[in-house]
Formats: structure tokens, sequence, C-alpha cells
């Protein structure tokens, strides 16, 4: 692997760029791999890995139907951060968001992570207290939180609506300063480009449509590109999880449902940070290029179809600008949907499933990418030892019938309602 | 050609008539009671003392003097007074059809959505009951807490409907 | 004549002049800068796909960046000004960008700029700079945009001869009929090539049109297909930046058709050679539609590069305007173009440009394989056509090659649409491959994407075309690839040694053309989609201005302050009175739902968890109800009305929701119950009077004893009907009006002077939060935040012993009995401190806390702070001393935990 | 944004519409605790056809059973739920 630097780019200069080598094989798959990751996402790429780097396991593949963070990798807001309310949701993401910090340099592939701060904005006394809540939950825990004065929110972000007449009038906020966004592309390519350095076997457009099982285990899986054996099997497919955990015959409490996302044409900088609110259900931010990144719920309905709905869109645009008027005469370029596995208490699963030798990283919602180091690391974890990181043995797939949910929102399990 | 007049029509009691058992029968009591049949979905009957509106396959919405009905009813169904909570506005004029279309996604411009006929939809985030009175005068019955927002909607629509 | 002004000079422009077309009039060549390179760059299309000629027009909250000057007609007084430049258009400093283009190849950030977060963002902060092309308005859009419905049998996109005919027949078959197009005026192509077809035959359609009934709107995008034939059209009512006559900038129309028609026509194709963005390189049809439809010659010498039969139209055109066709570039063999008496090289193709002071001076092309070059001001380029088929993929429909024409055409279609015209046919062309140096050779004008970076990122791995267009940002400009993705498709199958459309595709999705925010918010812009609900007594309370307070979609009084009080002194007044003497408010908001028939009270004890059957006539009970998994999501209370007809009321937040659930039950679950369950939410206003004095305020009203504590009678006060509610939220006895909203005016008139005769107060939303808490009744949101079951919160004794209900199965989980569960518990201060409502209740700083504060207040007569919580096995820890901690207010309180009641615990205040 | 066919209303536009639950996850009054957990927290979600509850809530208020390919969107049939309807 030649290493990425200013020097590199430089050398090129001279060269037309032509010394750089590919970012990762093409292989073809071998007939037995020790570890598959079905999936080649952001999540299965940093489960590979970290597999590879930490635990040192060499015979891995991530086998994925289309081409590498073609789903909701390339397909979200790119927000990052660890602002949650409950412990073993901010913990988490917190681990997370420790490793973002570092990210760039641990792969040699700079995934622009931009910690300009996540701000959740309040409209009315009722929401700082649910947002100082939050932040001291977080503080407890020894995260960063800070609640935001009126005068702070509107010297961070002067085009916010701060008139006393707006609808949603904004009191303040809570502001996650080491929040941000990241280049979403980036993270999945510098993820393979790690693992692939590490000899992980990235094959893609190889679609799994099946299980190979002894007796109660899973020992390999069924492809379009041929029978592939495997010791253990991790399922890391976010919308599609219950699609593939369906085909070995498992039935999961998600739901897939749309999540749309659009961007405006570039402009010069007019936002500073993430900007969210407690009571309307939009995020903001600007991208390097300029372009006003929008998101909103999602469509409430399961779908798998990768298409927005012009409703929802329409809404999460009023929303916007109603917090943020200058934006009235951008023009929306560009949407996206990505499948989401909304899962029945909003909070992701990672962990073992009934199926010997089958495990399942989904159920993340619409808040994967900012855990994706996260999930990587104790999927690593689970998939190499075979039970869970401290961090994520509160996310079993079991919670469900125990009763044991993690429902930040506390809607219960019904994922339209959340 | 686009004009509209968006007016307040005065309080008048409304009650819902739900009926969950025996429709057939109930409906010919109230025809022997009230002198016109139990109109269809999308339908409205009755006379100027009392209407009778239909926006839900169990419920219909009666205008008017519901006095007839207790009798009628028997195990069969129940009337509850609901005309507190709704605001009737009359939209008058040929323009009332293009005024609907706004923030809307119903086709109010059908030529089948004509006199006698009523829908539920709904506008601008509001939902909003229809019931077609004339060729130029559709009723619309609005939630009490939803008739400021709805009405300054339609005001501000009605100034440019021609563009 | 109409006057306009770009980058501050002056100049006049022709009736139905675009902005491009009156800047060429004027001379002007040079309109804007490149996104990465800063590279000087001009007018290349006469359309909506021009990648160059960005500007930002119009002034203050209507000022629209990014304006393609090819999509904007001038009006009398239009603001234009280039952009992404520093200090001006010709003299730009960020130009040094281009120097560094070696270094500075696609995905270059990914390779440098490492370190800490912190550094990134120190490079981020010139990087963002310097990328963005215009600035974004500061101010608020001071216009309006509509948004409107409509329906149609047949729906035609594109006006040119094939949608027009469309149209046509279809209008005169008796169908509803729309016909969208997107300029402002009727003909598309015929308005190019004026000869192909009577220029007054289209008007005559268009009014045949009309007179059918049909609707034609023109300066009318269609930018979206979506389900079920649903089609988003965006209508330009005023021009960017202009002030519109009615307030309207745009229409945003939702339009579902039984049929679509797509007109849409073809895009032209530039060709891939150095230097082909230089201002003077225009596309063929581009200059044809200058030269007829504007009468705007945009240059003198001008040589043509083609590889197809039209662009000898545009020398044609040229010719009769005076200008020179100084040769004409056939990439085809001869005999192509060999008799259209024009000065033509067969076999020839362009391999750079020159030019000075950012115009064009010669052309140098590859003839026979000899390079040639001739002095010209003007390139007029011809590569093939591109059918615009984004409206069909958007539908879902599937592409097939034409190798013919080079391009894909529609296939299969998934909705009820069809292409016609030059979209599903488009001319045919000789195939072509990029033989210039890839360095300098642009694909995507906007975001400086050459043939080398394609190179580049096939030679990293970037070989699907979806990681292509992600690595380079190829496609990802404002013209979002419409001149580009075709040229990169044909590098990346040439690398492959595959043909085109074995290469891949990529997808095309809303928009067509980008749209407006404001339009897509519409009147949503103003409120966020979420009307404020009105008060039946707005009206009044408005009168007393009081402090208001949202919830929900509602805004209730929160205080009612007097003189100058503050919000804390007024309400702790207000709950004072309630304590002492007596109070009264507005609880309209409370989910209500009439219930009756025989079946009711069975249809209850399904939605509550508590029992009810058991319920005399005239009399009611505290009442909460289960989700499905058992949690608790809502409390209120349930009256037996009549024998067969009960009231159920439930919390303000939780009101659709529960309306939802009780639909879902009464017609999903339980179709066969003998029942109606009507929402009455607004149909009563309510208004609640409590205190030591409500009773003899109560008598005095309806002249009658007033009904014992949780008992229920009909009334009359003011004349008007009533029903009273002996129910208390305060922990005082008191009582609910509830009055028909119409009629609540005169019912608060006369309970206010009662009240007021009593030496009573109005109280608001704050004074209430302060008796419920001392009281220690739960508030759904608060308490009741959707995780704790009926024992966390100490409700499980009134469970329905029988059953039945729904939730009680998800009770059963293990999970939901074992110890560690929250509890709710009180709390209060011991050292003084105000307890801060939210703060974390831990057992010593530095550890994870054990529960939280969810709601604080103060013993309002003898003061002291006092809280309810959740705390982990909270009901065994009674006693115990805990810090209530608040790091991000710097506040905190040492508490003791105890019963959370702190007032009249034996309910005494209740009896008479 | 769909068009759904109301048995009652006709062809209305999905946003008077609200998705409620798919139909295997109707949790039955009767149903013993194992069963009705296991239909509350699990899912067939086909990549395909499923049958899905839905209300004209913003229109006439009745529920449907709406059998809806996920992918393509194409209703396949609807039918009305509730108690007995005059015609």
């Amino acid at each position: 692997m030649s290493r990425y630097s200013a020097f590199g780019l430089l050398r090129g200069a001279f060269n037309g760029q032509k010394h750089w080598q590919p970012a990762w094989r093409d292989p073809e798959p071998k007939t037995h791999y020790d570890i598959i990751i079905i999936g080649g996402g952001g999540h299965g790429l940093a489960t590979a890995y970290y597999l590879a780097k930490v635990h040192g396991l060499k015979n891995i593949a991530v086998l994925e139907k289309g081409w590498i963070g073609g789903g909701n990798t390339g397909r979200n807001t790119t927000i990052v951060r660890s602002n949650y309310r409950l412990k073993p949701l901010h913990d988490l993401f917190e681990f997370g968001l420790k490793m973002w910090e570092h990210l760039s340099d641990e792969l040699n592939y700079n995934v622009m992570f931009s910690p300009r701060g996540a701000m959740f904005l309040g409209h009315s006394d009722a929401d700082m207290t649910k947002l100082a809540e939050r932040g001291d939950a977080m503080r407890c825990d020894g995260i960063d939180a800070d609640l935001m004065t009126r005068d702070e929110v509107a010297k961070l972000e002067p085009l916010l609506d701060m008139s006393r007449s707006a609808r949603f009038p904004i009191e303040g906020g809570l502001i996650q300063r080491r929040g941000g966004t990241a280049r979403h592309d980036a993270v999945a390519w510098g993820y393979a480009r790690g693992a692939d350095s590490l000899g992980v076997d990235i094959i893609q457009k190889c679609e799994v449509t099946g299980f190979i099982r002894d007796g109660d285990a899973v020992v390999g899986v069924e492809t379009t590109r041929g029978r592939i054996n495997a010791g253990r099997v991790g399922i890391c497919v976010a919308g599609n999880s219950g699609h593939v955990a369906g085909l070995a015959g498992i039935k999961l409490p998600v739901e897939s449902q749309t999540l749309q996302a659009m961007v405006t044409e570039g402009v010069k900088p007019m936002l500073n940070s993430v900007i969210m609110s407690q009571s309307l259900h939009c995020y903001i931010s600007q991208s390097d290029k300029g372009g006003i990144v929008f998101g909103g719920d999602p469509d409430n309905w399961p779908s798998y179809a990768q298409r927005g709905n012009p409703m929802v869109m329409e809404h999460a645009v009023a929303q916007g600008l109603a917090l943020v008027p200058a934006l009235s005469r951008l023009r929306m370029v560009r949407t996206w949907s990505g499948v989401t596995d909304m899962s029945f208490d909003g909070a992701p699963i990672i962990g073992e499933t009934p199926v010997e030798n089958l495990f399942l990283n989904g159920g993340w919602c619409y808040g994967g990418f900012k855990a994706t180091p996260a999930s990587g690391w104790t999927y690593a974890h689970t998939l190499a030892t075979g039970k869970p990181h401290a961090l994520n043995a509160p996310f079993a797939l079991d919670r469900f019938e125990r009763g044991a949910t993690i429902d930040e929102t506390g809607t219960g399990p019904m994922p339209n309602s959340r | 050609m686009t004009d509209v007049t968006i007016t307040l029509l005065p309080a008048s009691p409304l009650h819902a008539l739900e009926i969950w058992s025996n429709p057939a029968s109930v409906a010919k009591r109230f025809k022997a009671a009230c002198g016109f049949a139990l109109p269809a979905t999308g339908c409205s009957d009755g006379n100027d003392k009392l209407r009778v509106i239909r926006y839900e396959p169990t419920v219909w919405l009666v205008e008017g003097d519901a006095s007839a009905l207790s009798g009628i009813l028997w195990d069969d169904g129940a009337l509850t007074a609901i005309g507190g909570g709704i605001v009737r506005i009359r939209l008058s004029g040929d323009g009332w059809r293009t005024l609907l279309m706004e923030g809307g996604v119903f086709d109010a411009e059908s030529p089948s959505f004509a006199a006698g006929c009523s829908a539920a939809t709904i506008i601008d985030h509001v939902n909003v009951r229809l019931h077609v009175v004339d060729d130029d005068i559709c009723d619309a019955y609005v939630p009490l807490s939803y008739s400021e927002a709805i009405i300054h909607f339609w005001k501000t629509a009605a100034l440019s409907l021609a563009l | 004549m109409i006057n306009f002004s770009f980058d501050g000079k002056n100049y006049t422009a022709q009736k139905g002049d675009t902005l491009a077309a009156a800047l060429l009039r004027n001379g002007i060549g040079l309109v804007g800068r490149s996104f990465k390179y800063h590279r000087p760059r001009g007018i290349m299309t006469a359309g909506v796909e021009e990648p160059n000629a960005l500007v930002t027009i119009g002034e203050g909250g209507r000022t629209e960046p990014n304006t393609r000057a090819t999509d904007v007609f001038v009006y009398e007084g239009l603001v234009a000004k280039s952009q992404n430049r520093w200090p001006n258009l010709s003299f730009d400093i960020g130009a040094v960008f281009g120097l560094a283009a070696p270094v500075i190849s696609a995905g270059f950030y990914y390779k440098t700029f490492f370190g800490s977060a912190k550094r990134w963002m120190f490079y981020e902060h010139f990087i963002r700079r310097a990328a963005g092309l215009g600035n974004a308005p500061t101010e608020t859009d001071p216009d309006r945009f509509s948004q409107r419905a409509a329906f149609c049998d047949v729906l035609v996109v594109g006006a040119g001869p094939a949608g027009l005919s469309a149209a046509l027949e279809a209008v005169e078959a008796g169908k509803r009929v729309i016909l969208v197009e997107q300029d402002n005026i009727l003909g598309s192509s015929l308005i190019r090539d004026p000869q192909e077809l009577d220029g007054a035959w289209v008007e005559a359609t268009a009014e045949r049109i009309r007179a059918a009934g049909g609707r034609i709107l023109t300066r009318t995008t269609a930018s979206g297909y979506w389900e079920h034939d649903l089609v988003t059209l965006t209508q330009r009512i005023a021009e960017p930046g202009q002030i519109p006559l009615q307030g309207v900038a745009q229409r945003l129309w939702h339009i579902r058709a039984a049929k679509v028609i797509l007109a849409t026509g073809s895009i032209e194709r530039p060709m891939a050679f150095a230097h082909n963005d230089r201002p003077g390189v225009m596309l063929s049809q581009a200059v044809r539609t200058y030269v007829h439809r504007f009468g705007v010659v945009p240059g003198k010498r001008v040589v043509i590069a083609t590889n197809n039969d039209d662009a000898y139209k545009t020398a044609h055109a040229l010719q009769a305007a005076g200008a020179e066709v100084v040769a004409i570039l056939d990439a085809r063999p001869a005999p192509a173009g060999a008799d259209s008496g024009l000065p033509v090289h067969n076999n020839a193709v362009p391999l750079s440009t020159e030019g000075a002071r950012h115009c064009l001076k010669s052309v140098t092309a590859l003839v026979d394989g000899q390079a040639q070059s001739w002095h010209a001001d003007l390139l007029a380029v011809s590569g093939g056509f591109t059918p615009v088929v984004h409206l069909h993929m958007q539908a879902g429909g599937t592409l097939d090659w034409n190798d013919a024409a080079q391009a894909f055409v529609p296939a299969i279609s998934r909705q009820n649409v069809t292409t016609i015209g030059g979209a599903a046919d488009p001319k045919p062309v000789f195939k072509m491959v990029p033989v210039s140096k890839p360095k300098k050779s642009f694909i995507d004008f906007q975001n400086d994407v050459t043939l080398s970076d394609v190179d580049l990122a096939w030679a990293e791995g970037y070989r699907s075309v979806e990681h292509l267009k992600r690595y380079t940002t190829l496609g990802m400009a404002t013209d979002q690839g419409k001149l580009s993705n075709m040229a990169a498709l044909g590098r990346l199958a040439e690398k492959q040694g595959v043909a085109i459309h074995e290469a891949g595709l990529t997808t095309f999705r809303p928009p067509y053309t980008p749209v407006t925010m404001g339009l897509l918010a519409g009147a949503g812009a103003k409120d966020a989609g979420a009307h404020v609900r009105r008060l039946a007594l707005y009206d009044v309370h408005a009168a007393k201005n009081p402090i208001w307070q949202p919830l929900g979609y509602w805004f209730r009084p929160r205080a009612y302050p007097a003189g100058s009080e503050t919000l804390a002194q007024a309400a702790l007044r207000e709950a004072k009175a309630v304590r002492s003497t007596v109070g009264m408010t507005d609880v309209s908001t409370l989910a209500k739902f009439e219930v009756s028939g025989p079946d009711a009270a069975a249809f209850l004890e399904i939605i509550c968890a508590t029992t009810v059957n058991k319920l005399a006539v005239g009399r009611g009970r505290y009442t909460f109800m289960l989700r499905e998994d058992g949690f608790v999501f809502d409390d209120g209370t349930v009256w037996r009305l009549e024998e067969n007809r009960y009231l159920l009321t439930s919390s303000t937040g939780g009101a659709d929701r529960m309306a939802t659930h009780i639909s879902y039950v009464r017609q999903y679950l339980c179709p066969h119950l003998r029942v109606s369950a009507v929402n009455v939410q607004e149909h009563y206003a309510g208004i609640a009077v409590a205190g030591p004095k409500a009773k003899v305020a109560l008598s005095a009203l309806i002249g009658e004893e007033p009904p014992r504590h949780m008992s229920t009678v009909p009334a009359v006060i003011a004349g008007v009907p009533v029903i009273i509610l002996a129910a208390s939220y305060s922990g005082e006895r008191a009582f609910e009006i509830y009055v028909e909203a119409s009629h609540a005016g005169a019912v608060w008139a006369a309970c206010e002077t009662e009240v007021m005769e009593q030496d009573g107060a109005l109280y608001g939303l704050e004074a209430m939060e302060f008796l419920r808490i001392e009281k220690g009744h739960l508030v759904v949101g608060g308490e009741v935040d959707g995780r704790m079951t009926p024992h966390d919160l100490a409700l499980d004794k009134m469970l329905n012993k029988t059953g039945g209900y729904v939730g009680a199965s998800g009770l059963s989980r293990p999970a939901l009995s074992e110890t560690g569960r929250r509890q709710l518990v009180g709390l209060e201060a011991i050292d003084g401190n105000n307890i801060p409502e939210g703060a974390m209740l831990v057992t010593h700083e530095g550890v994870s806390p054990q529960g939280h504060v969810s709601a604080a207040a103060f013993r309002i007569i003898e003061g002291g702070s006092i809280a309810l919580g959740q705390l982990t096995d909270g009901f065994a820890r009674h006693g115990e001393e805990l810090i209530a901690t608040s790091p991000t207010r710097g506040q905190k309180a040492r508490v003791r935990v105890v019963a959370p009641h702190f007032y009249d615990t034996a309910g005494e205040r209740y009896r008479d | 944004m769909m068009q759904i066919t109301c048995p009652h209303c006709g062809p209305r536009a999905q946003a008077e519409f609200v998705y409620e639950r798919t139909v295997d996850s109707v949790v039955a009054l009767d149903a013993s605790p194992e069963d009705a957990m296991r239909t509350l927290f699990t899912r067939d979600n086909p990549r395909g056809v499923d049958d899905e509850i839905w209300r004209h809530t913003y229109g006439c208020r009745a529920w449907m059973v709406v059998t809806r390919h996920r992918v393509t969107n194409e209703i396949s049939a609807i039918r009305a739920v509730g108690p007995e309807v005059l015609p």
C-alpha cells in the first residue's frame, strides 16, 4: 500500500499522479474464510479492518452485493455525535466519537472529520430542561455537552431566525463541540483500503443468496459467485437486515423504511455547525463543497425502494426554513434515500443470533453512520470471540423478548412513532 | 373567473351519528323518521332543517335538529354532539375549486365533485371536510383549533389564484 | 429595450432575451469562474444544462446564487453578479488553484491534511471559503411560494413539435390535459429551427389545446417523477430576483396523472479536448438558438466540430447571419458533409484551443492524423445528443443502448409513462474517442473534472461508476452531470475495454433541475408546517396578557402576571391561591373521548389498564393506559355519564396518539363491539376550578350542591349546559367544567366572577405544575416517559386483575420485573439549594447517574425545594441522601429520597 | 407519494393516509404472552409483497389492509376492515 501524504501528491505533480496504486484489490473469492462479513458498507468494512488489525485474523472476506459504500454509508447526512440521553447509547457512540478523532491518521486516509459542533436547538423552557437533562446525563458520564444561551446560539449561527415571534423561537441550545461531520464515502474507502492492506478480501458484486447449515450452525453462504464456507458469518447489511436474516430463517425486530436526505447547490460558508432541533425533525449542516445538507424524518412506512417521497421532503424543508430563513432561495440539487432498518426501540442490535455461528449487526435506524468505528470495533470483538464487548452487550437481539429495550425516545415498539 | 369569498357560518348543532350494527335496519328507520335516506359515502342528503353528510363508512355528520334521531337508533348506534369543535366556513364564488387545490391533495376540480358531494381531505396540514352546496358554494368543516390558520391560508392564497 | 446590470455595469437587453443572450449581445464572453480551479468560463449552452455561466441574480432576500444565465429572462432592473472570484471576474486570485492542478487532482483531499481533527478544521476553513460558488442571501425572503395540486388524464412534458401534437391529440379526444414547458415560450426545437415547421403552427396548436380545455403551463419544469404517476412541477411566476406582481414568486405543482407523455427532447453533448472549457467554445445548437431566437451572433470567425449532421444547420445559420465559417471539423470519414458547400474536413477532431484574455483565438484539430489550426473566435461543438430520460428513470424505467445515436434511450416503463420525439429517438452520430491530452480535457466543466481525473480514479480502483462519480465529484455540480455523464461513461468503458452500456449507469433521482428551497417549503416556511392550535378561549386569555407556553402545537397560558411580577412570582401567587382560596384554569386541551353503546365498558376495559365496569353512573376514577409492550403511555380519568355513555380524558400531548390507538382497537381489533368512541377533544372546552373555596364557588354557579369528589353531574352555568366532573389534579377539592366550546366564553366569565368573589385567582401551567408535583401526580412526558411500567410508577395495585387490557402480555416479560429498574421517588432538598429539574441523581460526584429529576418545584405554602424523580430501585431507598447535579448549569442540591407525595397524603382535602 | 384507493372514498393521495403496522404484527387481544411478544417484536419485513394496515386518517378515518410491494410500491389489493357498513 502506497502511503498517502502531501509529499506523495507533490511527487505526483511530476508524473501526472501515475504512481498511485488501487486502493483495494479485486480478488476472486476463496472457498473458505474464517469469518465472512455480509455487507461492504462502512460498518462491515470497519469490522473487517478491526478483525484484522486488533484480533490478528487473516482469513476474512467482506461480501458486497453491489459496490462498497453504496448503501447507507453513501446515503446519509454525515453527522457524527454522541449526544444521547441513555447511557448504553452515549457510551457506545462516545467510544466511536473518540475513534473518529484519530481515524484519518489511523487509516492514512483523510475522512475529513470536522468537529465543528453538533447543536440541538431548544424552543421553549421545557425543551431547554430536556436538553439540560440530556447534557447532564452525558456530562456525568464524561462526555462533553454545553448548554448555550440564545446569544451564544445567535453568535455561532447568525442566520438562525432568533425572533421571538418565530413559530419555534430559539431559547438556546445544547452543543457537543466535539461532534460534527465527516466525508461519508471516505470512511468506507479508508476502511476498505486499510482492511485490504491487512489481507482482507473485499469482494464486490457478490450477493449472498442463502446460508449453508450444518445442523443448527451456519457453515457458509451461497452467493452469486458460488458457495463460500465460513467459520463465522456476520450480517451487516443495514436496511436489508430483515431480508438477509430471513435467508437464515430469522425474523427480526426491524422494519425497513426509507430515509431521504438532500443537498442544495453550493454556496460560500453560511452555516458553521450541525444544527438539530429538540422540537423539529430536521438536521442541517454545510458540506465542504458548500452545499447545505438536509435530513428529516424517515418516511414512516415500510419500503426498500431507495426512493424518497415529496411530501416528507417538503415537510423537512419547511422545518429547516423556519429555522434558517436565508435558505429560501437556495436550490435543492440532489436527493438520495437510504433503506434504514428501524428497530423496535430505536437502538441498534449487535450480537449473537439464535443460529450458531451467525451474528447480526443492524437495527441502526437512521443513526448508523456516526457509529461506524464503534460498530466495527465491537462487532469485530463479538465475531472474533463469539461474545459481545461490554459496549454492545446491552444491544443483544433478545432484549426485546426480555423487555430490556433501550428506548431513547420512549415511543415504544412501533418504528413509525419514533 | 377565480373569485372566491371566504365567510364564517354561524355555529350550528352538529352531531356524529355512528351505526355499529344492523345498518340496513337503522337506515330503514331513519328514512321513515326523516323522509330521506341515509346518504352513501361521499354524499349528503336532507333539507334546511336537517342535513346529513356522510364522511365515514359508519359515521354521518348531522347538521341541524337531531332530535328525531335518538328514537331510531335502538342499540345499533349512538349520537354524539361534536359541534363545539367544528367551525363551518363557506367558500363562495366560482374560484372555490381552484382555492381548494392550493396546499391540497384532493381533486376538487373534478366535474364529478358536484353539488351534494362530500369529501374529507387534508389541506395545508389541516383535516378539512368539504360539502358542495351548489356550483359556486362549497362549505368546509374544520377543527376549531385550526380554523384561524386555515382561514389565513385561504385568504392569502385567494390573493393570487389567477396566476 | 430592457435595462439590467452585470457586475455593477449597466447594459440593455432586448425583450425576450435570456441573461446569456443579453450578455452575448453586449459582447460579454467571460461570465463566471469554475468551482475548483477558478478557470475563466463563458456561456456554453442556451438551456438548463449550462455548467459555466452561473451568476447571482437579485438583491436582498430575493438573491438567487448560482443562477444559470441561460435560464433567466431579463427584466427591467435585473441585477446580476459574477461569483466565485476575488477581487473581480477577469482577475481572480483563486485562479492559483489552477496552477496547483497537477497536485490537487481527483481525490487529493483524501491523501493529505493528516493530523488531529483540529488541524483538518484549519485546512478546511480555507477549503470551504474557496469552494461554494455564490453567496447565499442573509435576509428573509419577502415573497411567497404556492403549492397546488392538479389532476389530469394526460400530462405532456415538453412543448416541442412532439409534445404539442400529443397534447392536442389527447385534449381533442376529451381528456383532461396539462402541457408543461420549461421555456417561457412554446415550440422548443422549433424556436431554434423555425424553418422546420410553420411558426404559426405552434401558436395555432396551443390555441386549439386551450380551446378544448387543456391547460398549458410555461416556465414550468417537470422536476420530479414520484410514485404512482405523481409529477412535481416547478413554475416560475416571477424570474429570479424579480419582484412578483401578486407576491407569489413560484408555484410547486403536484400533478397526479393517469398517463404521462415525455417529449423532453435531448441535450447536445460537448467533446473532450484540451482547453475545451474556454469562453468561446459553445454547443452547436446553442449557437443556432442565439442566432435564430435572439438574433445574436456569438462569433465572427467560427470553427464547427461535429460528429453528426445537425451541426451543418448551425453553419448555415451562422453564414446567413453574416459570420464566417472557417472550418467544419467532421469526425466522420468522407463523404459526410461533402455536399454542404462548406469548408468541411472529414476525419477531423479538435485537439485543443488557444486563447488570450479569456477569449478564444484559435482551434487546433487533428485532420487525417495531421494537426492543423484555424484562427477563430467561436468554436461550435456537437458531440451527439443525450436524450432527456431523467423523468423516465425517476419513474423506475429502464434504458436501452442505441448504438447509432451512441445514447441511452427509454426501454421499459414501470409507471404509466411513455417517451416520444427526440428523447425516444435521438439522431445518429459517429462514435468518437477522445484523442487529446486528458489533463485539460474537461468533462465536468463546473467541477473541473478532466479525463485525467477519470483515469486516475480508475487506476486507484474507483471503478464502479458510482465510485468514480464520488471520487472525482463528476456530475455532482449544479448541472447534475447533464453534459458530463456520457463522456465519463465513455472513458470508463474505454478503460474497461467494454461497450458503454456495459460500463454501468448512474440512476437519476429528482430533481431534474435544481428546485428553490422556499418553493419546497411553501407556506410551511413560516410555521414549519405546524400550525399553532388555538384555544377556544384564546381571546379571553389574550386580553389578560399571560405568559404563553407551547404544549404540543397548542399555546396555553403559563401564568398571568400581575403588574411587574416575574413568571416565578406570578406562578407562586397563583398556586398559593389554589391552596388557600380558589383558582381557575383552562384545561380545554385535554384529550376527551365520548364512548357510548352497550359495549362501552367492555371497550374501555381494553383501552384502560384499570377496571371500569364497576363504576356507578355518575362516578369517575383515575385510569392509565399501557402500550402493547406493557409500558405506561398515558393516563387520565374515566367517567360514567349515563348507563351506556362514558367520558374518557387523557393527556394533551398524547391526544392524537390516543385517538389513533382508540380507533385502531375499536375498528381493527374489536369491530364486533357495539360501541361508538368519538373524539370530543375540541367539542368541549374545559375549565378547572380548584381550591378550598371551589365548592362554594361552584355551588353559587350551579345553584345546587356540587358533586362529591370523583362524581359527575350535568348542570347549567350562565344558561349553558355543562358537565361537572369533581376531579383534582392540584390536590385540592376541585371541579372540571366541560362546556361546548362555542359557548365557553360565557361559562368562563361566570366562573371568573365567582372565583374572584372568593378572593381567588386565575392560574396557568406553571402553577399547575407546582401543585401537581407537590401532590405527587404524574405527567405524561415527565414521570411517564414511555420507559416506565405500572409498577415503576407505583400504579400496579390499580391494574385490572382480570387482565384483558392492551399491554397485559407485555408486562409479563422478565426484565420488567427485575431489580435495578428506575422507580418513581420523591426528593427533597436538604441543603437549602433548589433541585435543578432534569438533574442527574448520583451517590457522589464522578460516578454514573442512578436516576434523574423529572420535575422540580417548591412546597407552595411552607417553601423548600421538592421534586419527583426516577431512581434505580428507588422504592427501597427512601431516606437515602443523594446529589442532584446538573453540570451543564453548574447547579446541584443535596437531596433526600422520600415518598412522591408532599401534600395531603391522606387525601383529606378532597372531603367536604 | 403513492395513490391509495380507499375502499370507501376511491383513489386518494397518500398524504391522507397513515401507516399503522403490518397484518402479521397485529397482537390479538387473546394472544398468549409469548405469542403476543413474538408478534409484536418480529416481522417478516419482506423485500417484496406484504399486507399492511393503513388508515385513511385525513379522509374517512377508516382502516384497511393494503397489499403492497415494498420495492415497486405496486398495490395489488386493498380491503376494508371494521364494522359492517351501510352501502
